[in-house]
């Protein structure tokens, strides 16, 4: 008797674990569309993606479905990888900019943008909204050198682990905004001694001591991290091809909107361009200049600059530039599966295919459309946004 | 009774001194003939080796082959060029200020403060201008009334050729003002003029219905702009975008004024108006600007004078003392003429024209036959950098002469030898 | 490297105006989208004097009409940007006196700028154009064609379109609650003077017309010298005219209605108040809280011109653009309120937008008829200028754009435009 | 990584070595060519290929395919040297969160594209100076540059050409709180009379020749300090008065510093000293009268023949556009010096082949001979005449303007 009692026990303890891992274990879902644009391999018309685990198992025409999985039917619908924002400053501050730039030092290596993110403002929610799933939290172009962005994804109330990387490089900037009358670097040349200098000190290991700025620095000349340099227009992205001929950096120019006159020289040292947003200029003469970018080679990825512009124009600035001369694939993957490449994610994040995340975004028309509305936005499997018919 | 006459001696000869010492030019003579090696008549063509007889101060005869009377005193000018003397259409130097800071202050006159001493004048005798219309600055709505003088002279009665001439009014806005407020601010005054003499014509036929006597005279400060109403005063109106010029036509067409419009160089983009409107120009000193042709994003050099000259619209040049080239009227010309304008065009641009304009082309501004004998006595051509203004006559009186140019010596001049090591000044 | 299949040069053909007789032109289009009506397929528009001549699915065109081939393309009339700083010098935007009415943004235009003929590129032909929002009535805007002449007088459609108001609209990010309940009170305040102004000048009027009668009977009997000088009536002082009163006494004879800028709630809702008190036509512009109080504004007789779909038209992000919301043109446009959507955006170039501020409403679940409405027809009628344009109709200006795909759909081109029958753009495709 | 960048780097070296195809020939048949260096030639031919001249002078036949430029009824003269161009940077030229700057390199903020540089070379102009601005003591290392090129590594012709010293009153201006620091007596800048600025100068070339003595030399502005005592790189002095003048002499006598004198307007009256020491002097723009207030208060005593006295007094006298952008082009610089009292010669080496000795880049610009670079302007007559016209530029055998 008691050992019945014991088997039932068993019984029942294996299948409230399978209910439970059941429960917690999430089941596969297997979303059917009108059209999945995988970026990676074109676009599979009436295809099925299935998710497992957060994570995408296969997309394909004819995917067997296993019965327990969840379907969602968007047969008339498209959907695309998650979007990501290269280069944005939200959920900072209301005081708009005050929190992006450390203004009293020049030299503000060790700010870790992160410490000011506040991860409940209402900016991440509009973020989803959008279909923007991932983005490169920056600090602003008012410092030689700047501090540590950091990249995250969006599904903060949800998951743990929404920090991808605490401290993505080291961010640098050689525009004219980074010269104030009443701080160290008051011109341009004096700019560019006082980053040769860090750069220098760091490079020569004298370990004098305590020295949060070299240690930074270190990893950008020494182990390679990425350094992302704000330069716009022709004379300041030639001081930063400058700097990073002269130290071998691992670099990436951000906002060089007129990247377009010496875009040869940058496909030459294939530096990745971050891209300002289209919205900012409005002449004729600036719309074109991204697609002569991309054109000439340059891996672009666009950034809203949030809050300068709306975090959903991150997708009118790549309609934008498809308008103006950028060929629609191109523009395609400057959303996705290029500033993944550029933020070095790509092996989690960019495009539908297997074992990547499953950051879906449906909406009900074509991409590069703006009439098509966001219906559902989807971060490691678990939806973050839906659509109510209000 | 001795020491009597030997004070009044030495007076006499004190006051002989004085007369001599001033530097007053010889006394003016009545019968002149001026040889020169070239005569620029502006009117005609150039006349080799001419002659020009001068009788009280006006121009009997210019010629090649005109014979001098007995008792003509004779001026040697050999090697020498002659022309008539360059005259200023606009000009606001010789002010100690510019203009008032009240908007519409038309009653004022840059008579009362034209400043006889002020470097400006002399300069521009040395320079060889000789006719010069003052008129208020750009920075009010209807700046004031202006003077032509003539840079000679110890008090501004003896500079004066004419006195009431010209009413500025400018487009510009002054102060934090915008295009919109500002001339919303010249149609009310209108309007209030126009209702003010409604008024007084009003009153008028009120007096004369009641035969009583009508002694009212108009407002003062309302005079000038009732003669630029009539026709009496011409409207100098400065436009300081090419914006501003359709509504300088428009202004000159509702009330009807005789209008020489003064431009800024943005005011090319307008040339076809003007062109059509056939108003008299006076071009801004800064004969040459830049812009950025958005295509090809080069920098394409746009020349006033040429753009103008071609659109077949007369102008005249402004001169501005504080840029190198730019503060000689021949500089301006030979900038036209460097980008293709036909040199007696050019020429006729400082001296005939402008003459014209301001209404003085009946006695300066060429050398013919019944005009003032006024010229310049230059070392070469005109348009010659090289070339020196050696003497100006003006009314047959001979009132500058570079040899006794005692500024440009020490000007031009290397310091005495003599040098203290220790200089300490 | 992938090269550009179709390198597309915007090439922009400056045809000299054709002032010889307008000779008739005719359009065989694919899909002719009137706004007014329903999309005609493959239509023809005959074009005589700038003027639409005839629409419909078989036009009789003869052999002498140029006939420009539209087949496979969509043609609708030009688009409007109701809120365009297109030629308006940025001085005009600072000036300071808090009530000037008289003002007219005509005198502080200039024609000369270069960014007209990119926006005409984008099938924008008409914009409005009014005062800034520094002083609470800043002036008359005016409608303006862009035609491409130099001179103000033939670019003008029409001028004093509305008269330009502004509650609550903080100066350089800073307002206080103090201040917004300032700018409402003086308005009203303004409002009130200028009937009483309007009271004084009739009965100015009514003086001056009994003096003109007395005093043609006292000529009359003095030709007839049966009166003496004792009763020769006295003529009414001069009455004054004040141009400010004279410009808010045709808003409160509703002749042109009152344009307020009112961003938060409680500003709407002062401005709805106003409308209510002296019964004037208010235009409601920019309107961001809109979407709060939708009913109210519903409800009143107020037209609304929206303001920036998106935040990032406008220049710095502004106190007002708070709570800005995207979804702001659907639900208005949900519950009835006549609405037109408007680019107010940094600079003039930025007027080229319009198409892409009526998608990005369509996306956000507006009606896509009623946001192509809305930067065509409706903002016509809201400016009073639907007599002429907004729309394809017989008797219309001939404004009319020819794209290759439907006008909202993102990637569609612009291939001609023209303004009253001349071609303004054309677009050279280079192979 | 690693084996990537170097391959990267080896493909490029390959790519710069290949000659871009057969470089083609081009001819210029011009009525009078002012060589500068020679006598004129009338009547004479210029061949040019690979941007440099390869032949000059009258009777030399033209091989066929090269492309003849017509000059015939025109003038021609070598591509003009402004020792003080107005600075194609954006921003602020000075670094004034110090006086004395020595390592700054105004090479690093040359900016293309700027306005002023494709304006410039409408008139005439060639080759430029571009020195750090006038704000601190020691302002910091100038460039000559070409204005042309995508990039400002393609425009620097020669690096660190000159250390810029102001002996001015400049110096002593904008004083005030560094950002986010309480306010101290000593403020941002220190030297508020001329007395600091000659004793700053003083003690910093004192440093400088301390540490050249005992061989060591950590500090970098130091160890350019210490190339200046040795005359590896030229000093450029501005100063405007006399009394100026007259202290940098000192200095540069204790020092023994070669020294070239920027803008020097009251030059005629020290014209004698600069002669003896062989000191070439840069004439900015001449002044009527003193200019503004500022200048009239400075107690400045112009002469408009500054450049003629100069010259006579045999000192190597270079005109210049004096750094103001649109004040004035050369050529009427160069008019107006004939014009009060200038012989003329003089003042066309002046704008020449003089600059481009002070500069030290008379080896390639300067005068039209052989090998050197082919930057030529072809005028509608002679020069030195308001009336004429620059017709076209050519810049090392491109035309750049026309």
């Amino acid at each position: 008797m008691k050992k019945r009692r014991f088997l039932s026990f068993l019984v029942i303890l294996s299948i409230s674990f399978c209910l439970t891992s059941f429960g917690n274990e999430p089941q596969v879902i297997a979303i059917r569309a009108g059209k999945i644009w995988t970026v990676t391999n074109g676009v599979i018309t009436d295809g099925i993606i299935l998710v497992k685990d957060g994570k995408i198992q296969s997309v394909g025409e004819n995917v067997d479905v296993s019965e327990g999985a969840k379907v969602l039917d968007m047969s008339g619908k498209n959907v695309m990888p998650g979007m990501i924002d290269a280069h944005c400053h939200i959920g900072l501050s209301l005081d708009i900019f005050s929190e992006m730039n450390e203004t009293v030092a020049a030299v503000a290596a060790e700010m870790l943008i992160l410490d000011a993110f506040n991860p409940y403002s209402d900016d991440v929610n509009k973020a989803l909204r959008c279909g923007v799933t991932t983005i490169m939290l920056a600090p602003g172009n008012r410092n030689p050198v700047g501090g540590l962005p950091a990249i995250l994804k969006l599904d903060i109330n949800k998951a743990n682990d929404w920090v991808l990387v605490r401290a993505a490089g080291v961010e640098f900037s050689v525009m004219n905004e980074a010269l104030m009358f009443d701080r160290e670097p008051t011109s341009r040349a004096g700019l560019m001694e006082l980053i040769r200098e860090e750069l220098d000190k760091a490079k020569e290991d004298k370990d004098d001591g305590f020295n949060p700025t070299r240690d930074i620095l270190k990893r950008v000349v020494v182990a390679n991290k990425t350094a992302y340099i704000w330069a716009r227009n022709v004379d300041e992205i030639a001081s930063a091809m400058a700097i990073v001929d002269e130290y071998e950096l691992k670099a990436v120019l951000v906002a060089a909107e007129q990247g377009d006159e010496i875009a040869d020289m940058i496909a030459e040292r294939n530096l990745p361009v971050i891209y300002p947003p289209l919205l900012l200029s409005s002449r004729d003469k600036d719309l074109k200049r991204a697609g002569r970018i991309a054109g000439n080679g340059v891996k672009l990825a666009f950034s809203s600059l949030a809050p300068k512009t709306d975090l959903c124009d991150l997708r009118t600035s790549a309609v934008l530039a498809a308008k103006y001369g950028l060929d629609k694939e191109t523009a395609l993957k400057c959303l996705t599966i290029n500033a993944a490449e550029i933020l070095g994610v790509a092996d989690r994040l960019g495009s539908i295919s297997e074992g990547k995340d499953a950051d879906l975004v449906i909406l009900n028309g074509e991409p590069l459309q703006l009439t098509s509305g966001i219906e559902m936005v989807m971060i490691n499997g678990n939806i973050v946004y839906q659509r109510q018919e209000e | 009774m001795k020491s009597r006459s030997h004070i009044t001696f030495v007076s006499i000869l004190l006051i002989v001194f004085i007369a001599s010492s001033i530097g007053y030019a010889a006394p003016v003579r009545k019968k002149l003939a001026v040889q020169a090696s070239r005569i620029i008549t502006i009117a005609g063509k150039d006349i080799k080796n001419g002659v020009i007889l001068i009788e009280d101060g006006t121009i009997k005869a210019v010629g090649a082959d005109v014979e001098i009377p007995w008792d003509a005193f004779v001026i040697e000018a050999k090697n020498q060029v002659v022309m008539p003397g360059f005259v200023m259409a606009h000009t606001s130097s010789g002010l100690d200020r510019e203009n008032e800071n009240m908007p519409e202050v038309p009653f004022i006159s840059t008579f009362d403060s034209i400043d006889p001493i002020s470097t400006f004048f002399e300069d521009s005798l040395r320079d060889g201008i000789v006719a010069m219309l003052v008129l208020p600055g750009n920075n009010t709505l209807l700046g004031g009334t202006g003077t032509i003088v003539k840079p000679y002279g110890r008090t501004v009665e003896a500079m004066l050729i004419k006195r009431y001439t010209g009413l500025k009014i400018s487009l510009r806005p002054s102060g934090n003002t915008s295009r919109m407020g500002h001339m919303q601010r010249f149609r009310r005054y209108m309007t209030e003029l126009k209702d003010y003499l409604e008024d007084y014509q009003q009153r008028k036929t009120d007096a004369e219905e009641e035969k009583k006597p009508f002694d009212e005279e108009i407002d003062v400060t309302k005079q000038s702009m009732v003669d630029l109403l009539n026709k009496k005063l011409t409207a100098f109106i400065y436009c300081d975008r090419a914006a501003d010029v359709p509504k300088a036509i428009e202004i000159q067409k509702t009330h009807g004024l005789n209008t020489v419009l003064v431009l800024s160089p943005d005011c090319y983009k307008a040339v076809g108006l003007i062109a059509k409107s056939k108003l008299p120009v006076v071009l801004d000193s800064q004969l040459i600007i830049w812009e950025t042709n958005e295509q090809t994003n080069e920098e394409e050099m746009k020349v006033i004078p040429m753009i103008f000259h071609r659109a077949g619209v007369k102008f005249a040049f402004q001169t501005d003392a504080s840029q190198y080239g730019r503060r000689y009227l021949w500089y301006q010309a030979a900038t036209a003429v460097k980008y293709g304008m036909k040199r007696n065009e050019a020429l006729k641009s400082i001296t005939l024209y402008p003459a014209q304009f301001i209404g003085v082309d009946n006695r300066l501004g060429s050398i013919e036959t019944g005009k003032e004998a006024t010229m310049l006595f230059l070392t070469g051509d005109p348009l010659d950098a090289q070339s020196w203004v050696d003497r100006v006559m003006i009314a047959g009186e001979i009132v500058y002469e570079r040899a006794k140019d005692e500024r440009l010596k020490k000007l031009l001049e290397p310091p005495l030898e003599i040098q203290q090591p220790e200089d300490t000044d | 490297m992938k090269d550009l299949k179709r390198f597309v040069v915007l090439a922009f053909l400056f045809l000299p105006f054709l002032s010889a007789g307008a000779q008739e032109i005719a359009i065989k289009a694919g899909t002719v989208l009137p706004i007014s009506d329903a999309p005609i397929e493959n239509g023809t528009i005959l074009i005589k004097d700038g003027k639409i001549a005839a629409l419909g699915q078989n036009i009789a065109v003869d052999a002498d009409v140029r006939i420009i081939d539209a087949n496979g393309k969509f043609v609708m009339p030009g688009m409007i940007d109701a809120q365009s700083r297109l030629f308006v010098i940025d001085r005009e935007f600072n000036e300071r006196r808090s009530i000037a009415a008289e003002l007219n943004i005509l005198d502080g235009l200039d024609p000369y700028i270069k960014e007209a003929p990119e926006v005409a590129a984008q099938g924008v032909t008409a914009v409005y154009v009014a005062p800034g929002t520094r002083s609470l009535i800043g002036g008359r805007g005016a409608v303006l064609k862009l035609n491409g002449s130099k001179d103000v007088g033939k670019m003008l459609l029409k001028s004093d379109i509305a008269v330009k108001a502004a509650i609550g609209v903080s100066f350089n990010n800073e307002s206080s609650s103090l201040g917004r309940l300032a700018n409402y009170s003086s308005i009203r305040e303004a409002l009130l003077e200028t009937k009483i102004y309007m009271h004084n000048k009739e009965k100015h009027e009514r003086e001056q017309a009994e003096y003109d009668k007395k005093k043609s009977e006292y000529d009359k009997k003095k030709k007839a010298r049966t009166t003496e000088k004792a009763d020769k009536p006295k003529r009414p002082a001069r009455f004054r005219l004040n141009p400010t009163r004279e410009a808010l006494a045709r808003v409160l004879r509703k002749e042109i209605p009152l344009q307020i800028e009112a961003h938060r709630v409680t500003d709407i809702l002062n401005a709805l108040r106003l409308a209510d008190e002296f019964d004037f036509t208010l235009i409601l512009d920019k309107c961001t809280e809109g979407y709060l109080v939708a009913e109210e504004i519903a409800g009143s007789k107020a037209t609304v011109i929206l303001g920036p779909v998106t935040t990032s038209f406008a220049d710095m992000p502004r106190l007002e653009y708070r709570n800005h919301d995207i979804r702001n043109a659907a639900i208005l446009s949900e519950k009835g309120v006549k609405l037109a959507l408007g680019v107010s955006g940094r600079d003039g170039a930025s007027s080229k937008f319009v198409a892409l501020a009526a998608s990005m409403a369509e996306a956000n679940g507006m009606d896509r008829d009623l946001a192509l409405r809305a930067v065509t027809l409706t903002s016509a009628e809201i400016l009073g200028v639907a007599d002429r344009i907004g729309s394809l109709e017989v008797g219309k200006d001939a404004d009319i754009v020819m794209l290759s795909g439907h006008p909202l759909d993102s990637l569609s081109q612009v291939e001609m435009v023209l303004i009253e029958g001349k071609t303004v753009f054309e677009r050279k495709d280079q192979q | 990584m690693r084996i990537y960048v170097i391959l990267l780097t080896f493909l490029m070296l390959v790519s710069a070595f290949v000659a871009p195809g057969r470089a083609e020939i081009t001819a210029i048949k011009a009525g009078k060519i002012l060589t500068i260096s020679g006598e004129p030639i009338t009547d004479g031919v210029i061949l040019i290929e690979d941007g440099k001249i390869t032949e000059i002078g009258t009777g030399i036949d033209i091989p066929e395919g090269a492309a003849v430029v017509d000059a015939d009824k025109k003038v021609v003269m070598p591509g003009i040297v402004d020792a003080s161009a107005p600075a194609p940077v954006r921003g602020d030229l000075n670094e004034q969160s110090n006086e004395i700057t020595p390592t700054l390199r105004i090479s690093d903020a040359l900016d293309p594209q700027s306005k002023a540089l494709k304006r410039i070379v409408q008139t005439g102009v060639t080759t430029l100076f571009v020195s750090p601005g006038r704000q601190n003591i020691i302002g910091g290392l100038g460039v000559v540059v070409k204005p042309t090129g995508k990039v400002p590594q393609h425009m620097v012709i020669k690096d660190e050409a000159a250390l810029t010293i102001v002996m001015d009153m400049d110096p002593t201006q904008g004083n005030r709180i560094p950002r986010g620091q309480p306010p101290v007596n000593f403020y941002f800048r220190r030297p508020g009379t001329r007395m600091a600025i000659i004793w700053m100068l003083r003690k910093s070339f004192f440093d400088a020749q301390q540490q050249t003595d005992s061989e060591q030399i950590e500090d970098p502005n130091l160890a350019i300090l210490s190339s200046v005592l040795k005359d590896e790189i030229p000093i450029h002095v501005n100063a405007r008065r006399a009394i100026a003048i007259r202290a940098t002499l000192k200095v540069a006598d204790e020092y023994g510093l070669k020294l070239i004198f920027q803008e020097c307007t009251e030059g005629y009256k020290v014209a004698e000293q600069l002669a003896e020491r062989k000191i070439p002097v840069v004439l900015g723009p001449f002044y009527y009268y003193p200019g503004s207030m500022g200048q009239y208060r400075e107690g400045r005593k112009v002469n408009w023949n500054n450049a003629g006295i100069l010259a006579e007094a045999g000192v190597k006298v270079a005109l210049s556009s004096g750094g103001q952008p649109g004040a004035i082009d050369i050529l009427t610089a160069a008019t107006f010096a004939v014009r009060h009292g200038m012989d003329s010669d003089e003042a066309l080496k002046a704008i020449t082949i003089i600059p481009a000795e002070i500069l030290g880049v008379a080896d390639r610009v300067g005068s039209l001979e052989k090998g050197k670079d082919a930057d030529i302007v072809i005028l509608s007559g002679d020069p030195l005449n308001v009336t004429t016209r620059v017709e076209k530029v050519i810049l090392n055998g491109k035309t750049v303007y026309q």
